[in-house]
Parts: C-alpha cells; structure tokens; sequence
C-alpha cells in the first residue's frame, strides 16, 4: 500500500481521536448540555471508508457518530458548535450531539433511537437506483442495532431490491453496559447471518486500519457496480463510557484486562508503527499532522464557544417545511 | 374551469396518483398489494403497467423498515406515497413515523425534509373485529410535524391527495374504506386542495357540526331531514384534522353559539375532545348550550354482527343528538332516519368483508 | 409406519377439510360475516403436529389458524359459533375466524396483524421455561410473517435463552395475491435464514403428512427435551382465495398450471393413496370416518346456527379483567 | 401502622420490585440495562442477585418481540415487569401494545388476560432532544383496554407500582426522571394503592388545579406561594390517567368554578384537553371562567439548553397563570418562584445528560 495513502489514513483516524479528546477534556465544563457517545478506539473503519468513497456518496450513522461524520467530511467547526448547542451548530442547535448532519457531502444524518437509520440508509440507497445515479449509501450501526428487527427488514429489502448499500457494523461487544451474551445467542456470527439474508458478507478486524481499507475499495466497487448490497462487521473496542467523558472500567461490567488487550491494538498506534518501521523518519511528518490537526480543532472549540446561541424563540420556528 | 367527471372516491385517489407521477418523475407508489389485481380497492389499478416497476411496487411485509425507506428516498428527491391497507398495520411503524419522519426538518435545523405521503385505509366493515377497524387518527394528531388529512368526497380525496403528494412534509391521508364507493364530480388534470382548510358543507344558524371522514355522510343526512323540521345547522367538514382550521370553526360557533363534534375515533383523547377543550377556551362566553360530541366508545370494535348494531354512530343518532342539545322534541327520526340494515355496510355493492 | 397412526393422521386432516368445505358453502349465504381464511390444501402440517404434542402444550397462531386450532383440539363447535357471532363461539362473537382460543387444549390465540402471535408464542415457551415444566409452544406462521422485524428478534430471544418453541412456517408460496419474489430475495431458503439465527431449522414437503410428521416427532422430542428451539419450514399450497369461500384463479396473480401442479400433490389424496395402497379393503373405513366427521360438522353448524347472539350491550363491557 | 422509611422515588420503585417478587414468584423483571452496574437509575440495583438471572434479566434491544414476550408469558401465570430507558424506544412496540396487550381480554371474550407492567421514564433532561424527551401519555390514553399511572411522590410510585403488578390489566406506568431523586416517606412492605384515584393535595375555594406527575411539583410550588397572596387552590394530582378520577375532578370543580389543567405532553391532542373537555361538557353551568390549560409546545423538544429556557412550564409560570385567571396582579412572582438557573436539571445533585 501507498505509504501517502497509509498517511492520509493516519491523519483521518487522529484527527478523530482528538476531536474527540478534547471533547472528553472540555465535556466536564458542562457546556456541552447533551448525551455524548466518544469513539475513541473506533476510528480505523470511519478513516478507511473516508478514502474510498465519494463527496456524493450518502453515508447515515447512530447516536456514536461524531467519527462517521467527520470521516465522510462533515464540517468539524459545525459538529463542536453544535455540541455546544450554538446556532452555528449543523443543526443549529435544535439536534445537538446524536443528530449530526451535513449534506453538503452526503452525511444525511444520525439518529439517536437504536436501529432508526438503518432504513433511512436504504432508502437513500433507493433513491440513487431510482434516480440513476452511481451513488451509494453507507449506514453506520452498532452491534446492538443488529437485534433490532428493522434492521433485518432493511437488508431484506436492500437484497430484493440489489440497492446500493453497505452496511457498516462496528462490534464494539457492547451495548451500553450490556455484553453480546446477554443479547445474541453464544457462537452468533452476525455477518453470517446476515449473509443468509442474501446480502455479500464479510467481517474483519476493525482495528486494522489498512485492512480496513482493502476491504472498502473491495466491497464499494462492487457495490457501486451494481453488485447489490454489502455488510460488513468490524470487530472493534470503545475506550470511554458509553456515553460521557469518562472512563468507566471500574463499573466492572467489562474487565480491564480485555480492556487492555484491546488497547495494545489502538488502530492508531498499529498504524503509527506500521509506518514507522518502513521509515522511521516519518516521524516528524507524524508529529507535523498533529499539529495541524491540534491548531484545527483549537479553532474549532473556538468557533463553537465564541458562537452565539440560537434565541429562545428559535424553538418556536421550524417545524414544518414549507414550499 | 376544467373539464370533471363523475366518478369514486377510489377513482379519484387513483387519479391523484397518476396526476402527481406525470407531473413528477420523483414520485413513486407502494405499499402491500399495490400492484395486485384488487389494486388497493381499485386505487392503486394501472399505475404499475403505466409508470413501471421500478415507480410502483408491491413490497414485504415489513411496515416499520419500509416507512424508513420511504423516509430516506425523500430525503433525496423522491415523493413516496406508500399505503397500507389497514390503519392498523401501521403500528409497526411509529418509530419511524414519530421519531423520524414528524422530527426531521426541525431536528436537523430546516436542512432535511420528507415530503412522504402515508395512506390509511380504516373504518368499519363487515366483521372487522379489534384489529382491522380502529380509527386512531388522534394519535398522529398529537405528533408535531405531522399533516393530517381526512377527505370524504371524491372531489377533496384527488385535491387533497395531490397537495399532500406534493408537500414537502410527511401527510397521513386517512381514508375510510365505506367512502370508497361513493361518487362525485372531479375536476380531470391536476388541482389542489390546501392542508389546512375546512369545507362548510351548509349553512344554519341554530349549531355548529363539526365532523371528518364518513361521518360527514351521516351528518349531510341528518341535518338534511333537521332542515325539514326547520332546524338549520352549521356543517363543517374538517378535511385536514392536522392543522385544524380553527378559524372556520371559531367563525361558526361564534354565530350559532352551539357546538356537535363527531368523531369516527375512541372517545376518551379524540380529536373531539381537543375541539371541545379549544372552543371552550377561547369561545366560552359564546357558547349558549354546553359543547358536546359523538365519538365511538371507549371498546374495542367486536366481531359479531350482532355486537356492532350500537357501536357506530348513525344519520339517526346525529339527528337526535341534535334536537336534545336544541330541547326540541326528537319525533319522526326514527321513521326518516331509520338504523341501517345490514348496518355493516354501506350499501348492497359493497361485498364484505374488506 | 403403523397405519392406526395413518388413519388418525387422514382423519384428522379430513376434518378439517370438510369443516372448511362446509365453511365455504355457507359462507355465502353471509351469515358468517367476518374475513375468513380457508387452510383448505394445506391441512397436513396441522394434523401431524397434533398427533405429537400434548394438550398442555401451548399453540399459537394466525389469521389462517382453523386447521391449527382444530389439530390442537379446539372445540368445533365453539369455532363455528365463533364465525357465526353467536354468544357460544370461542371468544363470545367478540373475535370472529380471525381470533380463536381454546385455552382448555393449550391453543392460545391467533391474531389478525401478521407475526405478531410469533412473540406471544415465545412468550408461553418462557413462562415454560419458568414454571419448570417440560411443555412446549408453537407457533404457526405463514412465509409472509418471516418479512416481520418481530419475526427475527423473536427467534433471536428463543435462541438466546433455549425456549421450548417450535415455529412451524406454513410456505404457501403467497402473502395475499403476492409471491414470494416480490418480498424475497430470489434463492431466499427460509429455514437456512433461521438456522444463522441460531435456531434449529429443517425444510419439508408439507402435504406428505407422514413426512411431516416424522420431522415433528424429532423436532418436538428434542425441544422438550431441553435442546432450545426448533425452525420448520413446510412447503404447501392454499387452493382458496386468501381470503373468503372462492377459488381465485381466474385473478391471474398464480398460475392454474402451478395450482394443478400442487393439487395433484393433495395432502389428504395422497395419504389416502398410501393407505389404500397397503390395504384395499381400508376404503370402507375411510368411508366411515368420513361419515362420523360430517355428522359432527352438521352438529356443529345446527349448533351454531341455533345458538344466540350475544345481546348488543355485550359490546360493552369485558374491556378490563377484574380481580 | 406500617413501619416507614424516608426513601428515594427511585428506591420506592426498587422496593415495590423487590416486594412484589418476594410476594408472587411470577414476577419477573427485565428490560434493557436492568442487570447493568447503573440499575436502571438505581431503581433496579440488587434484584438479579437476590431472585437470579432468570427472574431477571437484561434483554437484547428488541422492544416489540421483548412486549409480545412479556404477553405470552402473562398469558400463563407470570407477571413481567419491563422497563425501558425511555419512552421514545418504546414506539417500537406499538404493535404489540396496541393491537395486543389492551385488546387480548375483551377480543377473546375475558378469557385472556394479560397482566405486564410496563415502566416508561420520561421527561426532561439535559439535552435530552426530540427523540429522548417524548411525554406521549396521551396517546395510552386513548386506547381502551390499557390503565396509565403517573405517579408523583415516592409514597404514590410505589404503592402504585404494586398495584400495577398485580393488577390483572396491562399497566402503563409512567416515571418522570426528575422525580427519581426526590424524597419523601414511603411505609416498608406491601400496600397498594388504587390505580383510578387521584390525590388531592390542598384545599382551596378559588381554582381547581389538574396536575401530573412532575408537574404536581411545581404546582405545588406556586399555590404555596399563592397562598401567600391569599389565593387558595384544590390542586388535584392525577396518579392515574386511565382510568382518570372524574369525580375527584368533578367535586372540585364543582366548588371552584374554575380550572386550570397541567399537562407534560404536546399541548394539542393532550390529556389536558380530555379534561377540559369533559368538564366543559358535564359542568358547563358551574363554570365560573373559560377553563384553560398548560401544556408542552407542539415542538419537539430542541437540544440546545438556549433552546429549552421557555420550552417547559414552570412553578412562576403556574402562578402567574392562575393569578390571571382569577384576574388578581401577578407582581412577585418572578421573585418568589424565578426561572431556576440552569433550567435543565432538577437540583444540583443531577449530573447529566440523563
Ligand atoms: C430503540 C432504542 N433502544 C434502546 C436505546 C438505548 N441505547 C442507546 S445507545 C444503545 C446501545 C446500542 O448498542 P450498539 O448498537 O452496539 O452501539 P454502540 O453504542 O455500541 O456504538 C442503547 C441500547 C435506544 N437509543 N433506542
Ligand atoms: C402487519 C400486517 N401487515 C399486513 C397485513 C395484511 N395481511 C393479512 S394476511 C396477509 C398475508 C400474510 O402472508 P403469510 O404470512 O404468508 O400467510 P398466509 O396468508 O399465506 O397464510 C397480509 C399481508 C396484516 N394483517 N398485518
Ligand atoms: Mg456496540
Ligand atoms: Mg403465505
């Protein structure tokens, strides 16, 4: 692989983990007032979509949508002022950290009821093969979400139809504080079953940026070509609390060793060091894209914090769309 | 003025349809049994051999997804008119609906918009039973988002039908299934009917009807025979029930002083009730008798024949409402406007039990 | 296969047969005036179920549940009076054909919304699995019903906690007048589908009832014996309209050439073929049997027809169970 | 008299779990999170360990087959007790609540009967937005066949939550978050309290107040300090919405001439408008002034904590409301009961977002 492209995926992921780091710093101030779900761990899949899909591409995510978001390059400004609760905010205040959205580059929205984007995501998908496009749909969801009926109705009708789609699950092995055993059966392999719905499966190592990539360029030409749908499982770990800043290791819902094990696999320290044992002076590149990113997300917390909030009134206004 | 036809309800929502998919090629129409040979009661026939597979298609039965991906197609130019053929069914779909569709253009700043159209078929039949009959348009009535549209004439079901197509808001389009049959004059071609406006079906100074749906049917019979008995009535059909026109009906009460809602749905939490609670509020010192309603009880609809005889309310039942509320004796109703038999259904065309 | 249990298994189908024959002869005369669902061409499935479960355990099923209700051991009698509207029928005229019960024999109701007694089923299994006690539910649904969300998360739970029920799908290739190609992806095999779910799933020729039955022998021991769910999709046919006393085919959605096909295969003449085929002089006792089931229908339908309607105030009352 | 404890609303709920498992081994307890380290705010801590895993459970996040389960399983002798986070997710299962749970009893002839509790939390948070905010009570409201509780006080949450259990109807048992923290004296063990009787919580000849859970809080906030001013009102508090206690309303009104209904949800088609109806209807003559309401916008709730400041009533609000409907000045109400800062949590103890 392309050592500027491995790069450019190490710039993607570490722009989102510090993003999202200084999140975590600033959430304790309390001027973030809404429910905040931080991927840091999960960022190899959101950076390698980013690379092999298009601006005109749609791309819908879940409640933990900050990465998806920035990944299919949504407005960073516009997410912390949004946050933040600002009228600069992508959704001007009004949808806050679970309702991201920018569609200038096709992010069409997150949504914070579990499952609930799934068939947004397909539809979207219908609409490009009505309209004739080449476009596709990438729906981000949770290893939870895959419980919830409406996402087998979604790939259902995604297959019958041959939509242009690619589910994109993170198995993070949690929803909320609850593990996988306690809500799919022991030995499930989701993207076995989902391949018996009739949709091409595959799973992978979510913490593998470059494998993660491979598995995109693969899976988006096909779908692209018309190959119909795709779904994908990435095995993969959230670092923090569910939602919040913090870490949570010490509720003892999940062990610290396994917490351990999968921070030796940070995806950003495997990609880190697959780049720096093909040449270690990339180092200061390394450090460069840092510093870029660090004075990036500066602006943007002040941009956020230095926004004005929406009026009151605001909340009176908006809620049908008219002609 | 254009040329019109006289021809049914169910023609013209067929017509409605094929209208808006000429006009625009985004349009699209599905549902569970969309493109069979019934055609949805006739609404749906010819339009998958005139605008293709790919506009028009039967799909799975899976009401909650399918809502979504109507939600999604609008969010990219397409204007889904999706159908079910039961109210009923489409409880499967209310995360979709209400924390989807009702939210998105606000919760997202103004930036999205779904303009998808909902048709629901509810009403009584023949047999219906609890599951197939219920009328719960309240309910969408209290989600903010939401349009709600309830046509009882072949004329308002196409001009409505066509401005909730074109909408750029989610429209649920309540039709009941013993209005169907009924025939009219309909403009050919396109025309529109705006959301939020109220029919006043006749004139009279003694008290305000209001009513929605096929209960519009029972109200014109009983206020035609009260007219007789020199008894004149305001009649107001709601059409759009989300939002109400309330200045028709506020203009109306103002004059008559009295107040009769009807309402096809469950009484406790109808939209009766928040006419009622609305007109008291802001109209209480013109009120000359207290407002009141009729609205199907608070029971399930029953199977049997034999248990539905008192369950819907009839042109009789209006009649003698309204002669109690004006303290003027009630003689004759029963004679004029006797109790359907059969009173599950409409009329001798209509084949049970769908 | 001892032919007393060959008999049994014709007799059983053959009453349901001549209940419905009879139901669609009356039907027209419109006093059985609520949406019927004939299962006529589809009665081996029913009939072998019952010959291997118990009357403790639990049945539930669906607009289309006459044959299963009476396999179960539903009172005919009571069922007919329910489609008539009189105060005698199962559910006092308040459900009609489409909501039967027998709680005496375990059968536990059907439903009118598609899969939605699939949970319900799930839920007797778990009140099993409770009370300690070694009864089985099942569930009958039709090939539409798999396309339900609630389908999938029902089975997913019955896995998840090795419930003692068996879903017993009724492939009858048709979801009122649509085929399966219009809902399904093309190739869909409905038991492999539910087998990556994690539930143990097998596929049969449901109109040779003594294969069917054979399956529900094994499948039955094995759930109540502990070994968690059990998925069967059975293949068969309706001969009737989807709805109501006609035979459709003049609509056009099937083909006459598919029908001829799958009445040639008809359940009952094929098992009277294998009986007689092993013993010509049998044709006296099927002839028999036939007799009695029609004077019990007769009976059934004068007791019907003779019995009253509820009183019209019945409408109104029975909302809440008091204590 | 019983023995008594000053407990949290969160505990008395724990309490009236853990009782009515001890009571009847039937009762299970499940829902998403039930076993996890946070209990359900607390209100489910310690019920696995004591009753195990199979008595209680957390579930995968599949609310509509997980409702049907809970109705099947009460169909044989367990009563389940499910829990969901928040109302919004439960949308989900209308399905299953709707077309089951409130019909099996009255559509199978009283052989059925299906006795589920089902807790909803609800109500502001922090930040909580359209899709975690949703007070829909009107929508169980309206269907027959289903009781709603609305507790208010830790006293009332738990001898309701009993009664719920045991109660051989589906119960919709509604907790409002801000009221988890707040404390009062709740008796040990068993008692129960019925699930069709409001409260009257203070006597006045001047206004009738109708309230509901979290609002009861801040009504009684303001005519406290109406008392003040010497203005005296019957505040009532639902507990129950369905069956609602008319004539605990009735009595009142009766007396004052006068009401004012608080309602948590969307304003139109709320159960704040049932009640003014019915009043307006049956006690037209003792009416004294237009009665009138106080409801949530027909917004969604917004996200932004800029956005929320005028989105929810408050106890100044109250007050003010009722001084002019008895059309007395309203000057130091913004003193004596100002808008909290911040307005988006229920005391300092509260750490958000839920
Ligand atoms: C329908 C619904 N049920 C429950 C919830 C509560 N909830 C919020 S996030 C979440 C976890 C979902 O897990 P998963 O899909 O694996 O996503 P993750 O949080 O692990 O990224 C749950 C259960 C919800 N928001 N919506
Ligand atoms: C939720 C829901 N959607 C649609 C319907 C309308 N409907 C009634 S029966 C039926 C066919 C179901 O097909 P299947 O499950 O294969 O059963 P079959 O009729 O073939 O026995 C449909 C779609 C319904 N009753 N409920
Ligand atoms: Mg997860
Ligand atoms: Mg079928």
């Amino acid at each position: 692989m392309k050592q500027d492209l491995i790069l450019n995926l190490y710039r993607i992921m570490k722009r989102i983990r510090l993003v999202e780091e200084e999140i975590a710093l600033q959430y304790p101030k309390w001027e973030m007032r809404c429910p905040t779900h931080l991927s840091i761990g999960q960022e190899a899949v959101a950076a390698a979509l980013s690379m092999c899909i298009r601006k005109d591409d749609f791309a819908v995510s879940t409640h933990r949508g900050h990465a998806h978001y920035l990944a299919k390059g949504g407005s960073l400004k516009s997410m912390i002022a949004e946050i933040y609760g600002k009228s600069t905010g992508c959704s001007r205040g009004k949808g806050g950290s679970m309702h991201l959205i920018d569609k200038d580059v096709g992010f069409m929205g997150t949504s914070a009821i579990v499952g609930n984007s799934i068939p947004i995501g397909v539809g979207l998908a219908l609409s490009a093969h009505l309209n004739f496009t080449d476009q596709i749909s990438c729906v981000f969801l949770g290893d939870g979400a895959t419980e919830e009926g409406v996402f087998y109705e979604s790939v259902n009708f995604a297959v019958l139809k041959n939509l242009p789609v690619i589910f994109i699950c993170e198995n993070n092995l949690y929803s909320v504080y609850s593990p996988l055993e306690v809500r799919q059966p022991k030995g499930r392999k989701i993207s076995k079953m989902v391949e018996s719905i009739g949709a091409t499966s595959l799973s992978g190592d979510g913490n593998d940026v470059t494998n993660c990539y491979r598995i995109f360029r693969n899976s988006v030409n096909s779908v692209r070509s018309g190959l119909g749908p795709y779904f994908i499982e990435f095995f993969t770990y959230r670092y923090k609390e569910h939602c919040g800043h913090e870490y949570d290791n010490n509720l003892g819902y999940r062990s610290v060793a396994e917490f351990e094990t999968w921070k030796k696999r940070d995806p950003i320290e495997l990609c880190k060091k697959q780049l720096l044992e093909t040449d270690l002076s990339l180092i200061r590149k390394l450090d460069k894209i840092d510093q870029i990113i660090k004075e990036e997300i500066s602006d943007a917390f002040l941009f956020a914090q230095n926004s004005p909030f929406p009026e009151p009134q605001e909340a009176f206004s908006g809620l049908y769309a008219d002609s | 003025m254009k040329m019109t036809q006289i021809i049914t309800y169910a023609e013209a929502i067929q017509q409605a349809i094929q209208n808006a998919m000429d006009l625009d090629d985004g349009v699209i129409c599905f549902g569970l049994g969309v493109t069979d040979p019934k055609g949805i009661f006739g609404t749906t026939l010819g339009l998958e051999k005139e605008f293709g597979k790919k506009r028009v298609f039967d799909m799975p039965a899976s009401e909650n997804a399918m809502t979504g991906i109507a939600i999604g197609a609008s969010l990219n130019g397409i204007k889904p008119v999706m159908t079910h053929q039961r109210l009923d069914f489409f409880l499967l779909a209310m995360d979709q609906l209400v924390n989807g569709a009702s939210k998105l253009h606000y919760m997202f700043g103004k930036q999205l918009n779904v303009p998808i159209t909902i048709r629901l078929i509810l009403g009584r039949g023949w047999g219906q039973g609890p599951t197939h009959s219920q009328s719960l348009q309240a309910w969408f009535s209290h989600i903010p988002g939401l349009k709600v549209v309830m046509p009882t004439t072949p004329y308002d079901a196409k001009g409505l039908l066509l401005s909730s197509i074109f909408d750029l808001n989610p429209v649920i389009f309540i039709e009941h299934r013993w209005l169907h049959s009924s025939i009219g004059e309909v403009p050919k071609g396109d025309y529109r009917i705006p959301l939020h406006s109220a029919l006043q079906i006749s004139s009279g100074k003694d008290i305000t009807i209001v009513s929605m749906s096929y209960l519009t049917i029972e109200a014109k019979k009983a206020t035609n025979f009260l007219k007789t008995k020199n008894i004149h009535c305001d009649l107001i059909d709601l059409r759009s029930i989300k939002p109400i026109d309330w200045k028709c009906i506020y203009d109306s009460v103002e004059r008559t002083g009295r107040l009769l809602v009807l309402d096809s749905g469950f009484t406790t939490g109808s939209v009766s009730g928040e006419v009622i609670a609305r007109v008291s509020m802001d109209l209480y010192q013109k009120l000359k008798s207290p407002p009141s309603r009729m609205a199907c009880p608070d029971f399930p609809e029953p199977t049997s024949y034999a248990l539905t005889k008192d369950y819907y309310i009839s042109a009789g039942d209006i009649a003698k409402k309204i002669t109690s509320i004006l303290e003027v004796p009630s003689e004759e109703i029963d004679n004029f406007l006797p109790k359907p038999a059969p009173h599950d259904t409409p009329g001798d065309y209509f084949k049970g039990p769908f």
